[in-house]
């Protein structure tokens, strides 16, 4: 056990994620096959794509599959910070907005700085723009005790419609016809991580944050003061003498960064311009990620890399066996299902999955 | 009465690791008060939560006038005449005491009515239209018991009842459960100051790890004689049985001799030159929950217990919290030491993380202490040692420190608190209620660590509603009445004289 | 799924990228349609994905490309940037990008003139309309949207110099709710003819259109993308239709006859891609001189004489001319 | 404004408004007993989906709105089966049985009327203008000239009102969101409520879905509900959790989105993105304004195991 304290309602072994993951894909596949057969279609082709479409190969997993893990990681890691602390943040999609805009902004007008300067520029525009989108919820909960759970939902909104805007008025490319920015600045774009690959270094940024996080919640003073706020905030204020507030407040607003920095790298590494629609909904995605790993940074990338292997092989489902967009869904659906299912009988009192503590409210 | 009303017979129940109940027997005859006694986390709870159709049993049968039935749930249990007083509360904060007894009433015409006759009949009164959660909990617990009698039930099931009650309270609710026994019903009573139980029960049955040991009559009983076959020691702590008008400082042999440091028996006065430790100038603080403190003006010297005893709900949370330096004062001042200990009254949601494991609950409170971190990092290794030091010399009953404190009973999860905060009080203790709960041993336990500080020259703040042992541990007495503190001259130090200043100022009972 | 044709000689190989539904019945089913025709004449292996994300373009393209896809059918601007790098990278492919802005060796916008369509639809609007206003609701404003209502807009003074013309843009192709209330509000604005550009929420514009006929009033809707006459026929007019498929098939010869790619594809009323055809079930309400200048309007853009205002988008091409 | 363009403005805010308050009325009950159901999109769009397949099969807009109610219920039972019934985590059960009912639905829409969908046309909830009340200036046309689920929303909130705060079936259900193990004590059955609390909710869902489709637009089309399930949620919390407060939300944010299209077509020349953040701004500003520290049920969205 490496960590004196890592235990309490989170205790799980590193690899157990896994474990469910596997399990979770043999019923899923059940399931899935009945309905498939049902719709007409063929489910073994379609695991056969599903699997050649994630892992099939070398490249496959690594230029599609762990690229699209990386902003479901960042977003599950922001998430999961967050909830570690009883901070309730749905808001990681309109933060990854207002990262993917920041990135976009600082990566066209940066045009002359080398790339020394300019990827770290974009990269802390994304964190910056990201921490912004969440000052206002964080101010309604401790000023005004409104919860956030309604007020991040609404602020995802607006960010969407704030990138739209964008792309549509100030940002808008150079010839004004199409709703993109101009592609950003060779020198703001994250070099590859493996050259003759698409995946670029937003992925070793992504699994660094897991283990410092880990590391950070398990072994730091601050991270286990934000364990104990998250699990109690009288105790850690009776017993621990914790300010909550000011626990609550930090959380919030790294979270808030580290959701916009998915949205940075996302543009800096794969679109390299900033588009409407830029995110198919990775920020509440992030919040079964996050949930799934037991709010366990470290579980955080393994159960983001299965829900990126999952849209990497729904993707293949639709090329090689046909199946429609709107099935590959409905699959996804089991999948998470599935993993409920299994996680709820395997475990034998003491819940893993932690209640997301909406109730009470506001009240800081 | 030959054939017993209830009888449960060889009950098992086990919570994960935890054997709770190891085939424990209980039989209960009509017309009678019935005690049951046991350590913390003797099963006691367990067994009536079971008879209460809280808890399905593993194993044993619960037979109702010789019929064996299921009790799957409360309503099952209703059902065939039995009521349960749950040890720790079941009520909706945020509902009114009115809601909270027609919750589970069902449709009932006149049921404001009814309560109107049972508070004047049983003299339990409670505020029907205020909200629970702005309620204290001697409220709160009359509430609980309203509840059950409203079910007119033909077994009363009261699990530590008279833990939060003032003694007159104690004294009516007594007389009332003497009256319901009479008319033909049961009364099964748990509560850990013994003398109480011998006084009202008729007979009485003890608890021991999960098992019955004893059960019978209670007449000619001995205190020490329970206590033995409670904990199999003889802790025999005056004041944790509620024996009156003891001296603090003489008797009370302790359960056991605390362990580096020898036996101790000297006098807390002894230390009275000690220097002034903290100082409370006209300190005031409001509380939402209850009337706040205002106008303090208190002095502890080192190697004195300064006990404040008071009716629940009289900003005794507010001084505390003051003393504690939980919160700072909104007006006047609070001079206060750095090594200051705390062992809040609300153990379960203010002492203690229920699903945190023990070591990061000691590391809660020690995460301060320089000791126990180097640089950003805590030192685990260093807090999993202190924990393990804790859970040897407190006793506490847990099978690793890798526990989680929610799995523990009351009184363990007490001794662990008590057990750090001692570790933090190097000049200064505040204690809340810190036996409330527990079973006769563990009291003692902590009475004689609180008197030990004491004469290590730390200052201690008793904050209690128990008079026996405000009046048994303290060398200054103060009475707390509406946020005030009065201090109760030598020659009134009663459990008279106190109550008369304790009442003095009380507005709700 | 591609079924395998014989293999006579290596098989034509054509995937599709759609980021909406096929099953619209619009802009993204026509598409499809071809798809299909395009199995079937040329006993082509045809495979389709809908992407949702800008990052699953390159994905979609490289997958295709590496599993020796020989065309594919990219329906939508946003594909344009993905198109050109994945043009670069794979030579041997082929992309065709719909409405599309950018141009290289190997990838090819194909751009509908529907404004040649909208154009003659705006005729009919302004015969119809008693008020003097029309209405016209798009979704997301992109240029081939902008351009349908550039001409829609000239189509209209061309028979009505001083007819008064309502524009709003909901900001989504599919949100039925907004695109009715967008209705709804133009309407109470007088309008009393309403063209839309719209994909599924179209629907709710033609019953918008209903409820203010059956509260009395005399409205009508014009079609747009697809023949939706049928949709609504007791109040479309008529519809200003792209026949993607045609163009797709259409595509495909050019692309055999190695014609595709350098340049723009432009498909056209030349090519009867585009077209206004009156809703047959109301052709009595419309004036009968109006049904012939509209025909005689389509002649001459066809023949080049009539030229109909549009915004050019493709690289190299001016602006609004 | 007119006056004329006024009322025109408030009638566009009821239509907007309805199938908000119809999910949301539904979400509170199951909120109230603790289960917060992020499927609720789910549910809406089965709702539309099930609505439009009812109202062909029958030929009857009416039948289509039980058939979409039907609908909006099965997914409710889905996300209870796990988040009530094996105790799994709201939200995340939410998630997924939001992302498989939208695909579920374009599945089986596909399934029935090709891949490439259809023009469907349906039989449609015609308006039905209630007699005098109508004629109330101002707000008459708006309130009372509108589809007759419409009246369902306005009947049903004092309705669920007077349950919640005035019956003892209310009173249980409202312990079980707020304090599950007293309400277990107290006798309560505490699956059962929150199971069938969920599918209350998931029924008025599928209505509002069934509004969607066959008030609304007169057809289904794939991922129609478009993102109203969340917005629900956000009006139940604007609405404090109280039914007659919860309708007023939901008209507010009814009005709030009309808004964006009466000033779009006033000729107001700014971005229509920016009308489009217009309600969700709005929203923040009333949260920030009045809704102050209304509490969340204290159980809310905590799984619930007994013993
Ligand atoms: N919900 C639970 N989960 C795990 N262990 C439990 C639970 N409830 C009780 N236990 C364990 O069962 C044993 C008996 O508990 P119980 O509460 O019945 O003791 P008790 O006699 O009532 O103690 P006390 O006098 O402190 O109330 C204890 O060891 C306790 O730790
Ligand atoms: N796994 C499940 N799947 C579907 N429905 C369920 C499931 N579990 C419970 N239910 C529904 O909830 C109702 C009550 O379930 P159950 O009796 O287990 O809990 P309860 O009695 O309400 O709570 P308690 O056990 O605390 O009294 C069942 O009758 C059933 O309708
Ligand atoms: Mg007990
Ligand atoms: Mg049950």
């Amino acid at each position: 056990m490496v960590d004196g304290g890592a235990g309490g309602r989170f205790a799980r072994t590193r690899w157990e994620p896994v474990a469910i993951s596997l399990g979770a894909i043999g019923l899923t596949g059940l399931v899935g096959a009945v309905l498939l057969l049902a719709g007409g279609f063929d489910p073994l082709a379609a695991a056969a794509a599903m699997v050649r479409g994630s892992v099939g190969s070398w490249d496959v997993f690594v230029s599609i599959t762990l690229v699209r893990s990386v902003p479901l990681i960042l977003t599950g890691l922001a998430v999961a910070l967050a909830f570690r602390a009883g901070v309730w943040n749905i808001g990681a999609e309109g933060q990854l907005y207002a990262g993917a805009v920041a990135a976009a902004g600082v990566g066209l007008a940066g045009g002359g700085l080398p790339a020394v300067l300019l990827v770290p520029a974009v990269l802390c525009a994304a964190l910056a723009a990201g921490a912004a989108w969440a000052v206002l919820p964080m101010l309604m909960r401790v000023r005004l005790g409104v919860g956030e759970v309604i007020t991040t939902i609404l602020m995802n909104f607006v960010g969407i419609h704030m990138a739209a805007y964008m792309v549509h008025g100030p940002l808008q490319e150079s010839r004004g016809v199409f709703p993109q920015t101009d592609a950003i600045a060779e020198a703001a774009r994250l070099p590859p991580l493996l050259p003759g690959t698409r995946l670029h270094v937003g992925f070793a940024v992504a699994a660094l944050l897991a283990l410092g996080m880990t590391v950070f919640l398990h072994r730091s003073r601050a991270g286990f003061r934000i364990r104990a706020v998250g699990a109690s905030p009288e105790a850690a204020h009776v017993s621990g003498r914790i300010d909550a507030r000011r626990v609550l407040v930090g959380c919030f607003l790294v979270s808030g960064a580290v959701a916009g920095l998915a949205g940075g790298v996302e543009v800096a590494g794969v679109t390299h311009a900033l588009y409407e629609d830029l995110s198919p909904g990775w920020g509440y995605t992030a919040i079964a990620v996050a949930l799934l790993a037991g709010l366990e940074p470290l579980g955080v990338l393994v159960t983001g890399l299965l829900f990126g292997a999952l849209q990497a092989g729904a993707g293949a489902m639709q090329r090689d066996a046909g199946i429609p967009a709107a099935w590959v869904g409905v699959v996804e659906a089991l999948v998470i299902l599935a993993v409920l299912g299994l996680d709820r009988l395997r475990r034998t009192g003491g819940r893993v999955l932690p209640g997301i503590r909406i109730g009470g409210g506001g009240g800081a | 009465m030959t054939r017993p009303l209830a009888r449960l017979g060889g009950i098992e129940r086990r919570f994960g690791a935890v054997l709770a109940l190891d085939g424990a027997d209980l039989e209960i005859r009509a017309g009678e008060v019935h005690g049951v006694l046991g350590a913390n986390g003797a099963g006691k709870s367990t067994l009536l939560n079971v008879l209460g159709g809280m808890l399905a049993p593993d194993a044993g049968v619960v037979e109702i006038e010789g019929r064996a039935v299921r009790l799957g749930s409360p309503r099952d249990a209703w059902a065939l005449g039995i009521a349960l007083v749950h040890q720790h509360f079941t009520l909706v904060p945020r509902l009114s005491a009115l809601e909270n007894l027609a919750l589970g009433a069902g449709h009932r015409r006149g049921l404001a009515g009814d309560l109107e006759k049972l508070m004047a009949r049983t003299g339990l009164r409670v505020p029907l239209d205020a909200r629970v959660e702005q309620l204290g909990v001697g409220d709160r617990q009359r509430i609980e018991i309203l509840k059950a009698l409203l079910r007119d039930p033909r077994v009363l099931v009261l699990d530590e009842p008279t833990a939060v009650l003032t003694p007159d309270e104690v004294d009516g609710l007594f007389g009332l459960l003497k009256e319901l026994a009479a008319d033909g019903r049961a009364v099964v009573l748990v509560a850990h100051k013994l003398d109480e139980v011998l006084g009202v029960a008729d007979r009485i049955t003890v608890l021991r790890n999960g098992r019955t040991v004893l059960t019978g009559p209670s007449a000619g009983r001995s205190v020490p004689e329970l206590v033995r076959a409670m904990v199999g020691g003889d802790a025999v702590d005056p004041i944790a049985l509620g024996l009156t008008g003891v001296d603090a400082g003489a008797t009370g042999a302790m359960s056991r001799p605390p362990a580096e440091r020898g036996e101790t028996t000297t006098s807390a006065r002894a230390l009275h030159a000690g220097g002034v430790v903290v100082r409370l100038r006209g300190a005031a603080l409001a509380d939402r929950s209850g009337p706040g403190v205002h106008g303090v003006d208190l002095e502890i010297r080192r190697g004195e217990i300064v006990g404040v005893a008071g009716v629940e709900g009289n900003g005794q949370r507010a001084l505390a919290l003051l003393a504690s330096g939980r919160a700072v004062p909104d007006s006047g001042s609070a001079e206060l030491p750095s090594g200051i200990g705390f062992i809040p009254q609300d153990r379960s949601t203010e002492g203690l993380i229920a699903e945190f494991d023990l070591v990061e609950n000691v590391g809660l409170a020690l995460q301060r202490e320089p000791e126990y971190v180097r640089g950003p990092w805590m030192r685990w290794d260093a807090v999993r040692d202190a924990a393990e030091r804790i859970r040897e010399r407190f006793e506490v009953a847990a099978p690793s420190v890798t526990t989680l404190a929610g799995a523990l009973s009351g009184g363990n999860q007490q001794r662990v608190i008590v057990g750090r905060e001692l570790t933090l009080a190097r000049d200064f203790l505040v204690a809340e209620n810190p036996t409330r709960g527990l079973d006769v041993a563990a009291a003692a336990f902590v009475h004689a660590e609180l008197r030990r500080m004491a004469t290590e020259g730390v200052g201690v703040l008793l904050v209690s509603t128990d008079l026996d042992e405000v009046l048994g541990l303290s060398n200054r007495v103060y009475a707390i009445a509406r946020g005030r503190l009065h201090d109760v001259p030598e020659e009134r130090r009663t459990r008279e004289g106190v109550g008369a200043f304790m009442l003095g100022g009380t507005a709700d009972g | 799924g591609g079924g395998d044709a014989p293999e006579a000689e290596p098989t034509l190989r054509v995937a599709l990228l759609t980021s909406g539904p096929v099953s619209d019945a619009g802009w993204y089913a026509g598409a499809y349609e071809g798809l299909m025709r395009i199995e079937q004449q040329f006993g082509a292996q045809v495979s389709h994905q809908q992407t949702a994300t800008p990052a699953e373009f390159d994905e979609a393209f490289i997958a295709y490309a590496t599993s020796g896809y020989d065309l594919i059918f990219a329906h939508g601007n946003e594909y344009q940037d993905a198109a050109i790098r994945a043009g670069e990278r794979f030579p041997e492919l082929t992309i065709v990008v719909s409405g599309g802005g950018r141009v290289s060796g190997n990838v090819a916008p194909l751009i509908f003139r529907l404004e040649e369509g909208s154009y003659l639809a705006g005729m009919a609007a302004a015969a119809m309309t008693e008020s003097g206003i029309v209405g016209m609701v798009g979704g997301v404003e992109i240029p081939p949207a902008r351009g349908t209502f550039v001409a829609f807009e000239a189509g209209a003074r061309s028979v009505d110099p001083d007819i008064e013309v309502l524009e709003v843009f909901t900001g989504d192709w599919n949100d039925v709710a907004a695109a009715k209330e967008a209705t709804v509000a133009q309407l109470s604005r007088g309008a009393d003819v309403v063209i839309h550009n719209l994909d599924a929420a179209s629907f709710a514009v033609f019953q918008a259109v209903r409820e203010a006929r059956a509260a009395g009033r005399t409205t009508w809707a014009v079609g747009m993308n697809s023949d939706q006459n049928d949709v609504a026929p007791d109040v479309i007019i008529g519809s200003a239709v792209i026949r993607i498929a045609d163009a797709f098939v259409e595509t495909v010869r050019m692309w055999q006859a190695g014609e595709v790619g350098g340049a723009a594809i432009y498909a056209s009323t030349r090519q009867d891609v585009i077209d206004f055809v009156f809703n047959p079930e109301l052709l009595d309400r419309v004036p009968p001189e109006i049904v012939q200048r509209v025909s005689e309007a389509r002649d001459m853009i066809r023949a080049g004489t009539l030229d109909v205002p549009r915004i050019e988008f493709v690289e190299g091409e001016a602006g609004v001319r | 404004m007119t006056e004329a363009e006024l009322s025109l403005f408030l009638e566009a805010s009821v239509r907007l408004g309805i199938p908000l308050a119809l999910a949301a009325l539904g979400e509170t009950i199951s909120e109230r007993s603790g289960v917060i159901n992020i499927g609720l999109e789910g549910s809406i769009i089965a709702g539309a989906l099930g609505g439009a397949l009812g109202a062909l099969a029958f030929g009857s807009a009416g039948l289509g709105v039980l058939t979409g109610a039907a609908a909006g219920m099965l997914v409710a039972a889905v996300f209870a089966a796990f988040a009530v019934g094996l105790g799994a985590d709201q939200i995340i059960t939410g998630t997924a049985v939001t992302l498989g009912g939208l695909g579920m639905t374009g599945a089986v829409y596909q399934a029935r009327f090709g891949a490439t969908g259809t023009e469907l046309s349906l039989p449609t909830l015609q308006a039905l203008p209630l007699p005098f009340l109508e004629r109330i200036p101002l707000v008459g046309s708006a309130l009372f000239a509108q589809a007759p689920t419409a009246y369902v929303a306005y009947v049903l909130a004092p309705m669920l009102w007077y349950w919640l705060f005035r019956t003892p079936a209310g009173l249980e259900l409202r312990a079980v969101g707020e304090a599950p193990d007293a309400a277990k004590a107290a006798g309560v059955r505490v699956r059962r409520v929150r199971f069938l609390a969920t599918l209350v909710g998931g029924v008025l869902a599928g209505v509002a879905g069934a509004h969607l489709a066959l008030a609304h637009a007169g057809t289904f089309a794939e991922n129609m509900s478009a993102g109203k399930g969340f917005i629900a949620i956000a009006v139940v919390v604007l609405g404090r959790w109280n039914p007659l407060l919860v309708l007023g939300a939901a008209l507010f944010f009814g009005a709030a989105s009309a808004l964006q299209f009466f000033l779009q077509a006033l000729g107001f020349d700014l971005p229509y993105q920016l009308f489009l953040a217009l309600p969700y701004l709005l929203t923040l500003a009333a949260l920030g304004g009045w809704v102050g520290r209304a509490r969340a049920p204290a159980a809310l969205a905590i799984p619930w195991e007994s013993e």
